[in-house]
């Protein structure tokens, strides 16, 4: 009989040493990240490039490939040029399903951001659209959400490039 | 020595203490009996064995344990 | 610094020459440099902190030594005018007076020790409920849990009167921070090691060469053995695979621990031995053990060891604990009586030691484990001896000792898994999946994914092979005091131990050469 | 230990040594295939001739510049020392290391690599490093370009660094353990590929437009040797500007003005592409990132020119000696040029 109520005790230890552990691993919050939008289409620096480029395939999208100079080192950069701006991927080889989005670049005016900055603007008006910049230098202004980031490129106080890049 | 009996016989009474040399090789004393030795012999002969005494050789005998109770009482 | 790393191997060599240049007299010099060159090397921020815990140490064991002292001589200059009565009321109060100093020494040393390593863990606890608590990241320094355990310890034996206090700091520093065992132990006693370093020794060729034996071994098992095995442990981690790749972790864990820990301790007291110092055996044969009970005096023996004597008996016999053993013993019975406060103390201890291990619930959890295998069998010890006269033959054989044996060892990999997943709730899904997903097919099929290619897992199971083989011939007399006594048969080994860490060893570039495993506690 | 004891276990441990240099050679990368590249080095010490023009950079110029088409046009003797993405106190180390074997007349270093602060990649240490002989400067270009987690002694020892290779050994390993092939032409590794340049893309935009202090700090060492030695430095830009491997303006201002300051010549040859005659459906193997062999010989023609009336560096083509030796170079070179690989 005395054994049975040492084994109770002893269960109901271990039982509360394990009811008490377990901690929950916070959620990084995303902020809302910043998209760029075109033709209907949401793209965002880090996502896969595949679905990406299959709903602008109407503008066939040309390629160019950037092999490394050493044949040893695996993986290669990618520049889509799309009207207006182009998207610069890394893959693994040719066909690689997990090819990913590490910039969006705008290449002239034609194209603005969804908050409407185009390249030309004053770096007072991203200023006043996005509000403080998280790193600011006389060349650029940064605007850092989550795992990504928005760019513009200035050059005596006017916006010359604007891009969204991937912090991954 | 007769209290130290007492309090053996009342561990295990089927153990003749007089006779047995190696309490702890022999498996009769386990260290469940030691603790429960050493707060009965605390308070019989009113000293405290600390716990670095806790050797096999002071507690391998009746006579053992008694020459361990008389040294610390004179000390 | 790492043992495996060149400049660790520099500073070994040039302490190793200058040592025996040296005459006896000044030789220890040598290791006080070496030891704080070494701890420089791993962060000179981290100095403070050795030094905190030395200074409080030999101060307060000063200050016990003279009041020891000073009660003595008071108590032997007037034997004969005090009554016993008095004699014994004047030494009580002089051991409670030393109490309270001890206690101080105590609180400042584990003080230390408690902020560095558990403040992180015991603020996320109180996160949970005030969420906006910011964590300071604390640094913790290189072998804190070792030499504060060790420095302890000492403090405790000069209180018992088991040691005599030492007066020259620089000694004592030495005593603290002796470089091989900074790392990861073993913990020494003062008593054992502090008076070799100021012994006058030639230069002993067989104790020499045993070392060197011993070093390359250790080498062997870290860089060939443990290393290879946590790549393939990482990966099953990071990939929380479930089913037969729990049972594949617990085996290759088992043998990342091994190879790790014996190794590490083989590198340490090889070492030691080369400057002729011995440093107790942390290990003896652990996986050949029958018993948890007796893994656990096998295994890590030197903390083993000093928990029982500095935590376990202390607790048990000491006054609370005596109460509440008349008081159980009257209320519930003699049987339960005698248990509870015995059961008490383990419980404690083991929650000690796992949290000693490191600051998570894991290892908490861990320790009660163990600590409930080992109350569980003790009291099946009756059901035990009814089997054992029910079948005497059988239970003697050495089928039934290689059963138990296997038996303890996959228990132990399993409570041990916890250290690997270090999240309570997932370990024991992963456990639970172990029985109810059988994918043990598709297990075998997909060994290379885990980082390692054929021939890596060829050497690993090699290696495995020439551990398991030289234990096995290690049973009478381990093979290096063998070999130490043939010079050239030993030259050869060592020539081929070299070659093979040097051609299979998991080092460099490729692999981020894991450190210790122990030493992160 | 009785004396015949040590002098077994002297023996013992002479094999072991013996056995682990033989390993060393054993594991060591060969580059006869694949990575040819990393052979380039160690090539440069077997070609015993002497050389007026040394090139130095990454692969913007041993895939840009032909030695034999310089010799067959303008009797110039030179000889490329590139390395994949060589970083600028590579090159300096390198010609340093150079000069303590011969002094060239004039030394061509190309600016691209002014934009690399830091080691991008342990492999491209590896390949310049390991093909040099063992020398003070070895030891001081190692400490230069060691990144945080090489060690120094797997340069010392590359058994460290290769010991793993035991299990990708192939017959190449075996074949060239004591030598090696020449994988180049006098330090110009060829590409006959065409793949043709359809689009002119701009880099991606820069986050800071400063090239490193770092970098200037090297090419300063490099021209005060030069100055010592009477060397004439030449600061070249490929013609290629592919976006990967972009040429912003603002990083051709500081070059410029740095080129100025320092009264350098410098010759960025992206916007002469008419005057060299590149034709970007034919000149390049890789869509306009670098040259093939059509379009290198085009660059080194015109930039034969220049050396010769800028500079003045002779024609020894009337060198009976040296032009035996490079009537061999040139063969080797039209063999290959020609399909013979």
């Amino acid at each position: 009989m005395m054994r049975k109520w040492i084994a109770i005790l002893l269960a109901l230890t271990a039982l509360v040493a394990f009811a008490a552990c377990g901690g929950t691993d916070p959620d990084d919050d995303a902020a809302e990240a910043y998209s760029f939008l075109f033709d209907g289409t949401e793209i965002r620096p880090g996502d896969k490039a595949a679905p990406v480029l299959e709903a602008l395939s109407a503008h066939n999208p040309q390629s160019s490939v950037k092999a490394s100079c050493l044949s040893g080192v695996t993986g290669e950069d990618v520049t889509y040029v799309l009207p207006g701006f182009r998207i610069q991927t890394f893959r693994l080889q040719e066909g690689d399903a997990d090819e990913q989005i590490r910039l969006i670049i705008f290449s002239d005016d034609s194209v603005a951001t969804r908050e409407g900055i185009a390249i030309g603007a004053t770096a007072q008006a991203v200023k006043d659209v996005y509000g403080a910049a998280d790193e600011e230098t006389e060349f650029r202004l940064a605007y850092t959400r989550g795992t990504m980031r928005l760019v513009f490129g200035l050059r005596d106080g006017s916006v010359t490039n604007i891009s969204y890049e991937t912090l991954e | 020595m007769e209290k130290l009996y007492e309090i053996l016989k009342s561990l295990h009474p089927d153990v003749d203490f007089t006779a047995q040399d190696d309490l702890i090789g022999e498996g009769i004393l386990d260290s469940l009996d030691i603790v429960t030795l050493i707060t009965e012999i605390n308070s019989a002969y009113d000293v405290s064995i600390p716990a670095e005494e806790i050797l096999p050789e002071n507690f391998c005998s009746a006579s053992a344990i008694y020459d361990l109770i008389t040294r610390l009482d004179e000390a | 610094m790492q043992f495996n790393s060149i400049p660790f191997l520099l500073l070994l060599s040039a302490a190793l020459i200058l040592y025996y240049c040296l005459p006896g007299r000044r030789r220890w010099y040598v290791l006080l440099a070496a030891s704080y060159l070494y701890y420089l090397a791993a962060g000179a921020e981290y100095l403070i902190f050795i030094v905190y815990t030395t200074a409080v140490s030999y101060v307060t064991a000063l200050l016990l030594q003279r009041r020891a002292d000073a009660e003595n001589a008071e108590l032997e200059a007037n034997r004969d005018a005090l009554t016993k009565e008095e004699r014994k009321a004047r030494r009580a109060k002089g051991k409670k007076q030393r109490f309270r100093i001890l206690v101080g020494g105590l609180v400042l040393g584990f003080g230390m020790l408690a902020v560095l390593k558990y403040t992180a863990f015991v603020l996320s606890g109180v996160q949970l409920f005030v969420p906006s608590l910011r964590i300071p990241d604390l640094l913790l320094p290189l072998g804190i849990s070792f030499y504060t355990f060790q420095s302890m310890g000492y403090l405790i034996d000069v209180y018992r009167g088991k040691a005599q206090a030492e007066r020259n700091p620089l000694r004592f520093a030495l005593f603290v921070s002796y470089f091989p065992q900074l790392l990861q132990g073993p913990i020494s006693r003062f008593g054992d090691l502090a008076h070799q370093f100021f012994e006058e020794r030639g230069f002993d060729g067989a104790r020499f060469r045993a070392g060197l034996a011993r070093t390359v071994w250790g080498y062997f098992k870290k860089m060939v053995v443990a290393d290879t095995a946590m790549i393939a442990v990482q990966a099953l981690v990071e990939q929380k695979l479930t089913g037969a790749y729990v049972v594949l972790l617990i085996l290759l864990y088992s043998a990342v621990i091994y190879g790790d820990f014996t190794g590490g301790i083989d590198i340490t007291i090889g070492i030691s031995e080369l400057f002729g110092i011995r440093l107790k055996e942390n290990f003896d044969r652990p996986f050949s053990s029958r018993s948890v009970k007796e893994y656990w005096r096998r295994w890590h023996i030197t903390m083993g060891t000093w928990f029982t004597d500095y935590v376990f008996y202390p607790l048990s016999v000491c006054a609370p604990m005596q109460r509440l053993s008349k008081w159980s013993r009257a209320h519930l019975g003699p049987a339960l009586g005698k248990r509870i406060p015995v059961y008490i103390a383990t419980i404690v201890t083991w929650f000690l030691t796992g949290l000693w291990h490191g600051a998570g619930w894991n290892f908490i959890v861990w320790g009660l484990l163990n600590c409930l295998c080992i109350l569980v069998s003790q009291e099946l010890q009756p059901l035990w001896l009814r089997w054992q006269a029910a079948a005497p033959r059988l239970s003697s054989s050495r089928i039934w000792g290689c059963w138990q044996a296997v038996r303890t060892f996959l228990l132990m990999g399993l409570i041990r898994s916890l250290d690997c997943y270090r999240n309570v709730p997932l370990t024991f899904r992963l456990w639970g999946s172990m029985f109810t997903d059988f994918n043990w097919g598709e297990m075998l099929g997909s060994l290379t994914k885990l980082g390692l290619t054929p021939a890596d897992w060829g050497v690993l199971a090699a290696g495995i092979l020439v551990l398991f083989t030289a234990s096995m011939l290690g049973k009478r007399e381990p093979l290096r005091e063998r070999l130490s006594r043939r010079p050239v048969l030993l030259c050869v080994c060592l020539t081929l131990g070299v070659i093979v860490i040097l051609l299979f060893g998991s080092y460099g570039i490729g692999y981020d050469a894991g450190d210790f495993i122990y030493g992160q506690f | 230990m009785r004396k015949k004891q040590w002098i077994a276990c002297l023996c013992i441990l002479l094999c072991g040594g013996v056995f682990l240099w033989f390993a060393q050679l054993l594991l060591e990368p060969k580059y006869m295939s694949g990575n040819r590249e990393g052979a380039m080095t160690a090539e440069y010490y077997s070609d015993g001739s002497p050389h007026d023009v040394l090139f130095l950079g990454d692969c913007e110029v041993y895939e840009c510049y032909t030695p034999p088409t310089l010799w067959a046009e303008y009797g110039i003797t030179s000889y490329i020392r590139g390395t994949p993405q060589q970083l600028v106190w590579h090159s300096y180390y390198l010609l340093e290391e150079t000069l303590r074997y011969e002094t060239p007349k004039a030394v061509v270093f190309n600016v691209y690599a002014m934009r690399y602060g830091e080691p991008q990649n342990e492999a491209y240490n590896r390949i310049v490093l390991d093909g040099m002989h063992f020398s003070t400067v070895k030891l001081r270009a190692i400490w230069a370009s060691m990144t945080e987690e090489e060690s120094f002694a797997s340069y010392l020892f590359p058994l460290l660094r290769y010991h793993s290779r035991w299990k990708e050994l192939e017959q190449a390993d075996f074949q060239y353990l004591f030598h090696r092939d020449p994988v180049t032409h006098n330090g110009y590794l060829m590409q006959t590929d065409v793949v043709p340049k359809e689009l002119d893309i701009e880099g991606e935009p820069l986050s800071d437009p400063a090239l490193p202090q770092i970098c200037f700090e090297y090419l300063d060492r490099m021209r005060t040797l030069c100055e010592e030695k009477g060397i004439q430095l030449i600061l070249v830009k490929a013609p290629t500007n592919f976006w990967g491997y972009y040429w912003y303006d603002e990083w051709e201002e500081q070059i410029v003005s740095y080129a100025g300051e320092n009264d350098l010549p410098y010759y960025n040859f992206i916007p002469l592409e008419e005057e060299i005659g590149l034709d970007w459906s034919t000149d390049t193997y890789d869509g306009g990132a670098h040259l093939n062999v059509s379009g290198a010989e085009k660059l080194t023609s015109y930039f034969g020119k220049i050396l010769r009336e800028e500079f003045g560096l002779e024609d020894h083509r009337a060198d009976a000696e040296l032009s035996a030796v490079w009537q061999e170079k040139c063969s080797a070179y039209e063999a290959e040029k020609n399909g013979g690989t």
